[in-house]
């Protein structure tokens, strides 16, 4: 039997257990727990600790770490988030993997404390300049977000690219127990920069850049095409289905059992990666569902896109996506069903 | 015949900077400096982003080149990861006094046991010579097109100097020229030290060198070692403004 | 005797090596190099083989024979 | 499931109390979350958290509609009491909730003078204890032993097993109160 | 008969007509210009010009000016634009208008010197945490940079949000003649900070999240009903319809005329406002239009999404939308041509 | 009959800081300088992230919350905007020193006619009690779980000390304490005499404040009182480091 | 007689006042504010209106009675 | 509409060239365009830019396919010749280009000895200046008379006029320039 852990203290453990033995970052609520379990656990373990100036700081020395073949990782929250931009971007310019992990909380520019999602289309469109994408993946629960960190950090090295775990401050807050596999020993990444000069590394300025964006591009189509992650409810005969990640997802889990209880033929799509997202899931939807529901804790609905962009893209372009979002906090099963009703009665509009 | 000075074999490639300009010079020290402690083979030239990013194709050896500003951090990184290598953090006045000012102040705060090499120009090269935070009291910039006027931008920035003052554990700390052999020789001496340092564990160490950017001065490139050797060692003095305690 | 190697293709006429030379055994080339530039020739009469050229260079044009030191 | 909402005062030991119910239920091989309160009221002021627990999966951690209320002080108990789920219990520290209790006809409040006796048992910080005592038998999926075993455990994994008598006596003196 | 004028210097002269006097910035090619120019010209009219440690700070500065209600603008370039994202976002949630003119070079991270467009999506979906939007509106002509440059101010001050004019390299770079209008005087705006305690400021941790989210979303629904613009070339017939900004849009703007007089039916969207993105336009295409191809100076294609969100949320969600993409560079008439022939003959397929 | 001390008008609301916390001392005493130059109706309060987020909405006067470690460069926008007007900067060490370490020394280089009030309680308050720039060494925080080790992490930042070094222009550095009341006293005249130096044009001033956070360290009220003054005094002097020129 | 001003609603018992003052003047009430403190209350026959509570105090406490200076 | 490409080394004045040619364009009411190469090698080098002009708008204002090279040394004719129209013509300096030049049957080759006349007129750094009217002669669109006085007002207006007469003088070898 497994004890209460805080979210924030499992992503930390998660990371240790799958190698990581570099950390740098820099304190903010609702993430602050991540980096002072850390400051006990990574010295335990031999690891390097580093409290930067700043985020932006962090990222760059995450940088130096992951230039040199070490798992490396940060953690921040929203705005905080918006300051390792720059890193991020040059790291995935860079091809070094890291993984960044974003305790969403709600709101722009400084934002609130509250738990939100108000990040999606920057964590995965990339706030950063260019055609970079970094995974994102999003838990929904405590066991979730341990197997993710292990699986961020393993296609970041795969793919030689940044991984962003994208959770909301609720569940780097809440508590819940959880099992942890064994510590796992990773060695530096070959062809890493540890002064022995084993490899030339090409100047930014004497790249090929023509074939790097086809390079890229097809890297990216390739990774759409084998990584999406998702978890589905009864899509075979739902007239409605309803898509919501992380804690939002997970209140829809909940919403859509009570709901076809009740005899609603509803389904649920829980995007796990969010970036590539889960386009499959939609394939396998039944042909004559009514409508999508996009739930979101943010303001102006932004996953909503991915799902019109996926339908757009499918054999259900003409199908309708309407959006129910709260701006913060953890959409509750009771109006999310609510909301369910009132798209089922024709009581609102879609939004594409 | 034997040779007695020789370029660096980690330098066997041409390197793009304009005629006179004053980086050539510390690239070829610095190499020099490695060969002389004999780690090639155990050597990061990690780099910022002003006309010394034009040096890391020529330079064969481990090399990395970081975003405008944050040499400092990524030089972090790597020494943490790499603690027997000799990490140097080549940068220039703008990269590490402006935009980078934070990450090269929190560095020597940190006590990085990283060599930070700031090559100072008075001007942003790269970017066609707009001022720095080193451009001196009445130098005319493409953004002080009537001459530095340090009522509103404040004056330049002795940065060696306040680390010296600021930072007490600071390993080595000092700033040289390439504008006459007796400098060279002596800013190779500094660099010297400061490798010796690194690798001897005592910490952070800086040289600040005072380089010619004939291009952007609109000098030729003797008269912009006379420029320096006039004007500006007298604001940034040459010498050492901490040194090794003896271990 | 040669005291002093050069690679003109590296010279950017930058007249450094030209002030610094003690023995002013430094001129330019009629040649043009592959940059466009005259590069520098060196007068080995008057050379003494004091590396002062090699030191101030910023495009590593020269070596200096002899032995170290 | 249960949905319980723990309430009170910065100090008074709330967050722990919700803790120490979602740790017996885990012990019981229950699915349990706990989350405490966010927003932008951080120093000093209210805190609260809830707690959930059940057979099945804790789908929503976050508060929704609960089952149980403990209120250690007024403005929880007015700020929270109307969002109790109707039939539900609301357990009051009766020493420290003055105002009127009576305020709906659908659910039971049940009065514990939690802070008076804590001191009078000499534990004057054991009176969250004696309220998971309380809540552990007001929510009815918990027996004494458990609760007790569940308890105990928590604190002793902790390094905290000091209080452990002390935790044990105020626990039964909650679970065993009559109203 | 007006002048040639580079263009970088025509985006700073027009920001001094349209009645800007404060000015912060940092230096990055291919927008170092801007600044260079002001340099000289904002003392002579008795504003103010600073140089900033870095484009994080300039941002910073901004906004004390803007919250002081003097009319501010900053301008960099993709990777400087990087470092404004927490500035941007903040002053978006304190309702603060600047304008910031985005040189955009092509590419991640630092990127390179190249002309191109891959910063689309940064800059129409925030690079910052939350939310927010900024008027995104892209020049094709120096001419059009200079209205655009008036218009970006008003609609700032208008919403009292940000206006990021999105240009590219080679628009600041290149030279054309062009017209000014004659010096605005603007005054300080009403109710802003300027030592007198003419008005309550409420602070971040005070204000009423839940009705400014729906506030927000009314007013950007608002802005997209009222404030689209674009340029257009024969829709009615159209069989493609080719849709592409900036240089890419000038050059097809020409592909599509010398298309035309070949007998090809092909239309053009030129968006001018890429947020709000110009669905009107597209719902005046022709009903039995055949495709739409986004040509775009970058590597993965961006606005793309733009275009298909448009379809999906009208009647024309079947229409298959293509893509050019080629890296950086401006699109050259003869590769569109050759691009839309290859689309017509039916051997590139749709990406949406 | 009449009032002789009289908390400033501005601040007719409470206060939400933790029992003892030496941010309300200061935040009086700002308001009472405001009140004694008569500048109550020309002033900006413009205030960075920490603790101190909570006494904007007492303090009635034109007031700014900036992004966490802008402050000083919002500051300058105020101040170039608003040249007559008396602009506070208030930040924390956490704000002022490590985040916004790039803005706090650039202002300071610039010399830019802003007061920074920059409250030293050695950690990061509103976070939680992590290790700041200023966390005394061996000091415990929620990352020094076992003291702070200078070895990695660097010896504690004297920042005043460093600009009254660095600076030539900048017109008035000091560092004072809430912890007695000669100490307020004194720190209030150093209030007074930044202000002044700032009404009269003279350039950048920076008081430091130590400043108790008996939460996150800890302690009773007394005891961290008692911290400041036994332990804290020793490493950061309190006085004047750059008094002002006579003008 | 009354030499200072009390708002007892804001007093968080942190108990410096307490400490500093010269004369012993300060203990707390046994009433309860509404953050659940116990207000100061001064004893008027000790208190000798020297200000030090005010200039102590944090939250905003006191006023002094008397002339300026 | 007429595409000219400028190409030479940094110091060629080149760029110069180019912009007087779309300024006399402009001062024929003609729409014009000039744009400068951009990329990685930003220290000496070469330089080229691209100067387009017309009746109608200029639509693409970089590289496509120009009509007219002009090409002040090897590299730049050697990179640059394979992309001019076919039916165009390459302008170069024969005192520098001195590789072997007939490469394309379908283009025109001109070769002027510019540097030289220029060092011989006694204006050496007038060569850029010389190829202005060798240009504006082989364009077929701009008369002597338009480019002379397009040419001098652009100077005058950057405050150049001193070299007023040189230019004119060199204007008009260039254009009256005899194969
Ligand atoms: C974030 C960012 N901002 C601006 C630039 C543009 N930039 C490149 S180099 C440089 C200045 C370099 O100056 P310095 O470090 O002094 O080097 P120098 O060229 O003078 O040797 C600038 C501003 C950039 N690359 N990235
Ligand atoms: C970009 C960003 N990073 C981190 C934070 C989280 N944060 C808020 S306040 C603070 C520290 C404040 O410390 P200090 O300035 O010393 O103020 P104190 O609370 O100690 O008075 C931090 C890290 C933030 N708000 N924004
Ligand atoms: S611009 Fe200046 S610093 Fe850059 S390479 Fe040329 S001379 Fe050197
Ligand atoms: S070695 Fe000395 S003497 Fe010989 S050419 Fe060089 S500088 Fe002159
Ligand atoms: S110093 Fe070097 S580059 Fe300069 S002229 Fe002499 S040899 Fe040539
Ligand atoms: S946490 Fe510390 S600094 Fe913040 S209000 Fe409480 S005592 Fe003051
Ligand atoms: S005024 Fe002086 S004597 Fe009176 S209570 Fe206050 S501190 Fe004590
Ligand atoms: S100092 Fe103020 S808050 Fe503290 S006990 Fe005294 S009156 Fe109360
Ligand atoms: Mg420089
Ligand atoms: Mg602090």
């Amino acid at each position: 039997m497994e004890d209460m852990i805080k979210g924030n203290h499992a992503f930390a453990e998660a990371a240790i257990r799958a190698g990581a033995t570099f950390y740098a970052g820099y304190p903010i609520t609702p993430s602050s727990e991540i980096m002072e379990y850390l400051s006990v656990r990574l010295p335990e373990i031999g690891g390097v600790f580093i409290q930067a100036e700043s985020e932006g700081a962090s990222m760059n020395i995450l940088t130096g770490a992951s230039a040199s073949g070490v798992r490396c990782f940060t953690a921040s929250s929203s705005v905080g988030m918006t300051l390792k931009q720059e890193g991020i971007s040059h790291m995935a310019d860079s091809y070094l993997p890291f993984l960044a992990i974003n305790v969403v909380r709600y709101g722009t520019g400084l934002g609130t404390l509250d738990t939100g999602q108000s990040d999606y289309l920057r964590d995965t469109r990339g706030g950063g300049s260019g055609d970079y994408r970094t995974f994102v993946l999003s838990p929904y629960s405590l066991q979730e977000a341990v197997e993710l960190i292990d699986r961020g950090f393993e296609l970041a090295d795969k793919y030689g690219m940044g991984t962003i775990l994208h959770t909301e401050a609720a569940l780097g807050q809440m508590m819940e127990p959880c099992t942890f596999p064994e510590m796992k020993k990773v060695e530096r990444r070959h062809g890493s920069i540890d002064g022995t000069y084993s490899f030339e590394r090409i100047s930014p300025l004497y790249r090929d850049r023509l074939k790097e964006a086809i390079d890229e591009k097809a890297k990216y189509d390739s990774i759409k095409e084998n990584e999406q992650m998702w978890a589905e409810e009864s899509l075979e005969d739902a007239e409605y289905v309803i898509v919501a990640y992380g804690l939002a997802g997970r209140s829809a889990t909940g919403a859509v059992k009570q709901l076809r209880a009740e005899g609603h033929k509803v389904g649920l799509i829980r995007p796990i990666t969010l970036w590539p997202f889960p386009e499959k899931a939609f394939a396998k939807v039944n042909k004559d569902v009514k409508g999508f529901i996009s739930v979101e804790e943010n303001a102006t609905g932004q996953m909503v896109e991915d799902i019109a962009l996926t339908l757009k893209k499918s054999d259900k372009s003409s199908k309708p996506v309407y959006m129910f979002v709260d701006a913060f906090g953890v959409p509750t099963m009771k109006k999310i069903k609510a909301n369910f009703i009132r798209v089922k009665n024709g009581e609102i509009k879609e939004v594409y | 015949m034997a040779i007695a000075k020789k370029v660096p074999e980690m330098l066997s490639k041409q390197i793009s900077f304009c005629p006179g300009c004053g980086h050539g010079v510390v690239v070829r020290l610095l190499a020099e400096c490695v060969e002389e402690l004999k780690m090639e083979k155990n050597v990061i030239f990690n780099v910022g982003v002003g006309c010394y990013s034009l040096a890391t194709p020529s330079i064969e050896a481990d090399k990395f080149d970081t975003l405008h500003g944050r040499a400092s951090a990524v030089a972090t990184g790597f020494k943490r990861c790499n603690p027997d290598t000799l990490v140097i953090s080549y940068q220039g006045d703008g990269d590490a006094y402006s935009i980078g000012v934070g990450e090269s102040f929190s560095a020597a705060y940190r006590n990085e046991n990283i060599t930070v090499i700031t090559v100072n120009n008075t001007n942003y090269g790269m970017t066609g010579g707009q001022m720095s935070a080193t451009t001196m009291p009445g130098q005319k910039t493409t953004t002080s097109p009537h001459g530095r006027d340090c009522n509103t931008t404040g004056m330049p920035i002795k940065f060696p100097e306040m680390v010296a003052a600021t930072f007490p554990n600071a390993a080595y700390v000092a700033r040289g020229s390439v504008t006459t052999p007796k400098y060279v020789n002596q800013l190779k001496k500094y660099i010297l030290n400061a490798f010796k340092a690194q690798l001897n564990n005592e910490g952070y160490s800086l040289i600040e060198v005072l380089s010619p950017c004939p291009t952007n001065w609109k000098m030729t490139p003797l008269q912009s070692l006379e420029r320096i050797n006039k004007e500006l060692v007298d604001y940034y003095p040459l010498g050492e403004f901490k040194t090794r305690k003896e271990k | 005797m040669k005291k002093v190697l050069i690679r003109e293709e590296r010279c950017k006429q930058c007249g450094i090596c030209v002030d610094a030379c003690p023995k002013n055994a430094i001129s330019y080339s009629s040649e043009i190099n592959l940059n466009g530039y005259q590069p520098v020739v060196i007068d080995d009469d008057l050379c003494i083989g004091c590396g002062i050229c090699y030191t101030m260079c910023p495009d590593w044009v020269f070596e200096i024979l002899g032995d170290r030191g | 499931m249960k949905e319980i909402l723990f309430a009170g005062l910065g100090g008074q030991g709330i967050l722990t109390s919700g803790l120490v119910i979602s740790q017996i239920a885990v012990s019981k091989d229950l699915n349990a979350t706990w989350i405490p309160q966010y927003g932008a009221a951080m120093r000093g002021g209210t805190a609260n958290c809830t707690v959930k627990f059940g057979n099945e999966m804790v789908y929503n951690p976050a508060q929704e509609e609960p089952d149980i209320l403990l209120a250690m002080n007024n403005p929880s108990f007015q700020k929270f009491v109307g969002m109790v789920a109707p039939g539900g219990t609301v357990v009051i520290d009766s020493s420290l909730v003055t105002c009127d209790t009576n305020v709906r006809e659908d659910i039971t409040v049940i009065g514990v003078p939690s802070s008076e006796m804590a001191i009078e048992m000499g534990h004057a910080k054991g009176a969250n204890i004696i309220m998971v005592g309380v809540i552990a038998n007001v929510s009815g999926d918990i027996t004494e032993e458990e609760g007790i075993s569940g308890m105990n455990e928590m604190f002793r994994k902790k390094g905290k097993s000091k209080f452990e008598e002390m935790n044990t006596k105020a626990f039964k003196l909650g679970y065993n109160f009559k109203k």
